[in-house]
């Protein structure tokens, strides 16, 4: 796995990763309109992430996505959430108050911090998922100690 | 009635497995089993005849609608259940490194 | 209005820790007691001002029946002060004993994260919320059992696992059940609807609800897991798991639930007694045959717990102040023999009582803080153990039952005799020993603060103490579906 | 009723395919099996009116078949190791679920019938949920605003995963017991 796969195999996924990351955040920005949202949407990104680590190996997704960095990232991500959630202490009184205006129904732009939240969930769930698989991977392949 | 009798009969499929079966990959498939029994009853809980899925389209008059809590309570459901079998294949991966093997009546080291 | 904060700081610290901790433990630790000792100073403080008054914090301004409400009355806090109380010297006892396991700051992570799964489950008035934070609390006590990485860890930790997960998958069915017939997740909603329904739903949710609770308490039937669980875990997690996670999230709800919400119905009244005498009498025998140290501790948490679910099954005011008072020395006791047990795990390198000897010498503190924590769990007199025993036996020969007050009695001495073996063999045994691995000052100062507190403790059943402390608890329980009224009626 | 008996040809079909990847003695063929049904369950979701979900368990169940065939297919180790099951314990089992099945049957008859569900709070979300949060999604307005809380509390469960995952699985930890107590 860690050579990666055939040279057709890549030059598809190369194509088609971007396909299904792009579809990935379509199905998050209209979780609040269409069915799908920030759990939905998270997990295509997690699949699209798979495809790459699956079709290119794990040293060269290692150095694409900049492992470390995405762990920070997905830490953040649940403290943004948390933050979200302080706002509304701040403008509204209340832990989790939608304090941004409703704007009007059907738009993109509309149901206050909905879409916020529903990003931040996409990312944390895209991420999560992710990092559970690499660590199963690097866990299987990795010999530990016989007792 | 019939529709919650199956539910619960794989409810029971999930108990049995978790009960009876010795390999650990099996226990995980019957937690699984389980999530997915009270995700359904959950859902069919919260069905109306002839209802409409619980998304506006812009129609006029608005359609009957089936119960959307029971959707949004599974959706939490289904995350956990998700968080805890990463969990556990992770104990079982470990497991398996130390007693190499996945039936559970071979380890046993923790008695009395 | 402070309920929040009881969620949001032990989060905020545990995910400041892995954001910016990164190798580094030392800025975890100062994170995680500051975070723990301000949560205990609020509770402290609002506890006396609680009384009868029970707060209502509506998530994002929905009303009631629509959104999330936390649900702070005198039981929450009383539950929360004892978790944080617990929480905050298990901290203090882990900067030391880390050092033998390995010094990570993912142990501070999770341990904030079991924190706050156990003040959601306290705090919240809405059923589904509840098994959301139980499940926070119960995912990170599965990872901090396995924290050892040990082939014993892992096995403990997965049975643990599947025993959680099965419990849960109950719990949530009887919730499908609750809402099916009530189409509501509040608490208080769902008692107020209840009664006008046909008590097969009692029955049926409350047998599912009580599997499920009772798995995670481990009563009787389902203990199956807690030996290996709290054995292999590290000690201090082993007194958090023992001392308060059983309570928070088994017998805290057991008793919102089947009081509060169901209003104490007379059957489950009748099985918790049954369930509670076996735990008493089969626990103790199981403790009493141990040498693992550790593991005679979990098989007497099973003991200790009887008596509390038999004080609440017994129904009557005194035998649930026994009950409650009970459950607050049981934190306290069991979690400073965790301590003491991991003291002597640090220093001589084993669990076996046959192994040890006279460590009066080689670890005063320890051995003489021991001492304390087994007469408060045997009941000897001036000890806080021998007063909620007292109570909840005076409670049931009053309520007409001689032969559980006789149960409870024979379980008391096989305790008593239980721990003289520990005694004799453990820390006062023939075989003297001097040359130990020495025990930091964390951990003695965890184990004085839990010794002064057991001591401490037997003053709260003085008048004028008890008045304070533990009678709002027994009227928040004992006035059963008032909390409809408390919660809805404001 | 179409949906109804759409709904329990499906259902006999899970149960089935349950019962299958339980019994079967190859590792990939349960997974596989595990998998089917948790299409079943998708699809379910479908006729019940939850595209939501649908499509929240379709994706969940591709990753769940995906972790656990890279979790415990190894190249040498295709097949269950024929360990005796215990015979009494698997009747003691069986015996106690058709009980249970029994018992739980006087219950499920005062529930409300299917279709017909109570929708006393229900009914509020549908009325007001569009105006209040401004979503059109209504189940996604309960999710992140009405019940945003429960869902702070599922991130956090995710975030408790993957540190927990991490924390079993990983690589240094110090040697403990000095002495082994389990002579």
């Amino acid at each position: 796995m860690n050579s990666g796969m055939t040279i057709i195999v890549k030059t598809v996924t190369r194509i088609t990763v971007w396909m299904i990351l792009l579809y990935g955040i379509y199905i998050i920005l209209h979780g609040h309109l269409t069915p799908g949202g920030g759990f939905a949407g998270g997990v295509v990104l997690a699949l699209a992430l798979l495809n790459v680590l699956l079709a290119y190996g794990r040293s060269y997704t290692f150095q694409w996505l900049r492992l470390p960095w995405l762990e920070h990232v997905e830490s953040a991500s649940a403290l943004l959430y948390l933050v979200v959630g302080l706002l509304g202490i701040l403008w509204g009184g209340t832990f989790f108050y939608n304090f941004i205006s409703k704007g009007s129904l059907y738009h993109l732009l509309s149901a206050g911090t909905l879409p916020i939240l529903n990003i931040i969930i996409g990312l944390k769930v895209a991420l999560s998922l992710f990092l559970v698989v690499w660590v199963l991977a690097e866990a299987r392949t990795s010999k530990g100690d016989a007792a | 009635m019939t529709l919650y009798l199956l539910c619960f009969a794989l409810f029971l499929v999930g108990l049995y497995g978790v009960i009876a079966k010795r390999d650990l990959i099996k226990i995980i498939l019957s937690m699984g089993i389980l999530g997915y029994a009270v995700n359904l009853f959950l859902v069919l809980v919260g069905y109306r005849q002839g209802g409409h899925y619980p998304i506006l389209e812009g129609q006029n008059p608005v359609p009957v609608m089936v119960d959307p809590l029971p959707q949004a309570l599974v959706l939490t459901s289904i995350v956990i259940e998700l968080g805890s079998t990463a969990m556990v294949v992770a104990l079982a991966i470990r497991l398996f490194q130390k007693y190499q093997t996945f039936d559970i009546s071979k380890i046993r080291r923790l008695r009395g | 209005m402070m309920h929040p904060y009881f969620i949001i700081i032990p989060l905020c610290t545990a995910f400041l820790i892995t954001f910016i901790a990164g190798k580094n433990d030392r800025i975890a630790i100062v994170l995680s007691l500051l975070a723990t000792s301000i949560m205990l100073a609020i509770a402290l403080v609002i506890y006396p001002g609680l009384n009868d008054r029970c707060l209502v914090y509506e998530m994002g301004n929905w009303p009631l029946p629509f959104g999330i409400a936390l649900v702070l009355d005198s039981f929450s806090g009383f539950m929360l002060v004892v978790v944080l109380l617990l929480a905050v010297t298990s901290l203090l006892y882990s900067m030391p004993y880390l050092e033998m396991v390995g010094r990570d700051w993912k142990y501070y992570a999770l341990f904030m994260l079991m924190l706050a799964g156990m003040c959601g489950v306290v705090l919240t008035g809405d059923i589904f919320n509840l098994f959301v934070f139980m499940e926070i609390g119960l995912l990170a006590a599965f990872a901090l059992v396995a924290f050892g990485c040990q082939a014993e860890e892992y096995e403990a930790s997965f049975k643990y696992a599947v025993m959680g997960t099965v419990s849960s998958t109950l719990i949530l069915f009887g919730i499908a059940i609750l809402y099916s017939s009530t189409s509501t997740l509040t608490m208080a909603k769902i008692a107020a609807l209840l009664p006008d329904l046909s008590p097969k739903v009692v029955w049926g949710a409350g047998a599912l609800l009580l599997a499920g609770f009772g798995l995670k308490s481990a009563i009787m039937p389902f203990h199956a897991w807690l030996p290996d669980a709290h054995s292999s875990a590290p000690a201090p997690i082993s007194a958090m798991l023992s001392g308060v996670l059983i309570k928070a999230l088994g017998i805290y709800v057991l008793v919102r639930l089947f009081y509060n919400v169901f209003g104490a119905p007379q059957l489950f009244m009748q099985i918790f007694v049954l369930l509670g005498l076996l735990s008493i009498i089969i626990g103790v025998l199981l403790a009493i045959a141990q040498w693992d140290m550790k593991r005679l501790l979990a098989y007497h948490s099973i003991s200790q717990v009887g008596y509390i679910i038999l004080g609440i099954g017994l129904g009557t005011p005194l035998a649930i102040l026994g009950a409650v008072y009970h459950l607050f020395n049981h934190a306290l006791f069991k979690g400073l023999l965790f301590y003491n047990a991991g003291a002597v795990e640090v220093a001589l390198g084993t669990r076996n009582l046959k192994r040890m000897g006279n460590l009066i010498r080689a670890l005063p503190i320890a051995s003489h803080t021991s001492m304390v924590a087994s007469l408060s769990i045997a009941g000897i007199p001036p000890f806080n153990g021998f007063f909620s025993k007292l109570i909840i036996i005076i409670a049931a020969i009053q309520a007409d039952r001689p032969i559980a007050a006789l149960i409870a009695m024979i379980g008391s001495i096989l305790t008593l005799a239980s721990f003289m073996k520990v005694q004799r063999y453990g820390f006062r045994g023939e075989r003297a020993i001097d040359k130990v691995m020495p025990v930091g000052w964390g951990m003695n100062a965890a184990m004085i603060i839990l010794a002064l507190l057991c001591v401490l403790s037997s003053l709260m059943i003085v008048p004028g103490i008890k008045e304070i402390v533990l009678d709002p608890v027994v009227t928040v329980i004992a006035g059963k579906t008032h909390y409809i009224q408390l919660v809805l009626g404001r | 009723m179409p949906i109804e008996l759409w709904l329990n040809f499906l259902f006999v079909l899970m149960i089935i395919g349950s019962i299958v990847a339980l019994e079967l003695k190859d590792v990939l063929s349960s997974i596989i099996a595990i998998g089917v049904v948790g299409l079943g369950v998708s699809i379910s979701f479908l006729l019940l009116q939850a595209p939501d979900l649908a499509i929240v368990q379709f994706l969940f169940e591709i990753f769940c078949v995906v972790i656990l065939i890279q979790a415990f297919i190894h190249k040498s180790h295709h097949q269950m190791e024929s360990s005796r099951s215990n015979r009494w314990l698997t009747a003691a089992t069986i015996l106690t679920a058709i009980l249970l099945f029994i018992g739980c049957l006087p219950l499920f008859k005062v529930l409300p019938p299917f279709g017909k569900p109570l929708m006393s709070t229900a009914q509020y979300y549908l009325d007001h949920g569009a105006e209040q949060t401004g979503a059109a999604n209504l189940v996604s307005s309960i999710v992140l605003d009405y019940r945003g809380y429960d869902t702070f509390g599922e991130v956090t469960i995710l975030f408790t995963a993957i540190l927990g995952t991490f924390t079993i699985l990983r690589k240094t930890a110090k040697a403990k017991h000095h002495g082994g107590q389990h002579e």
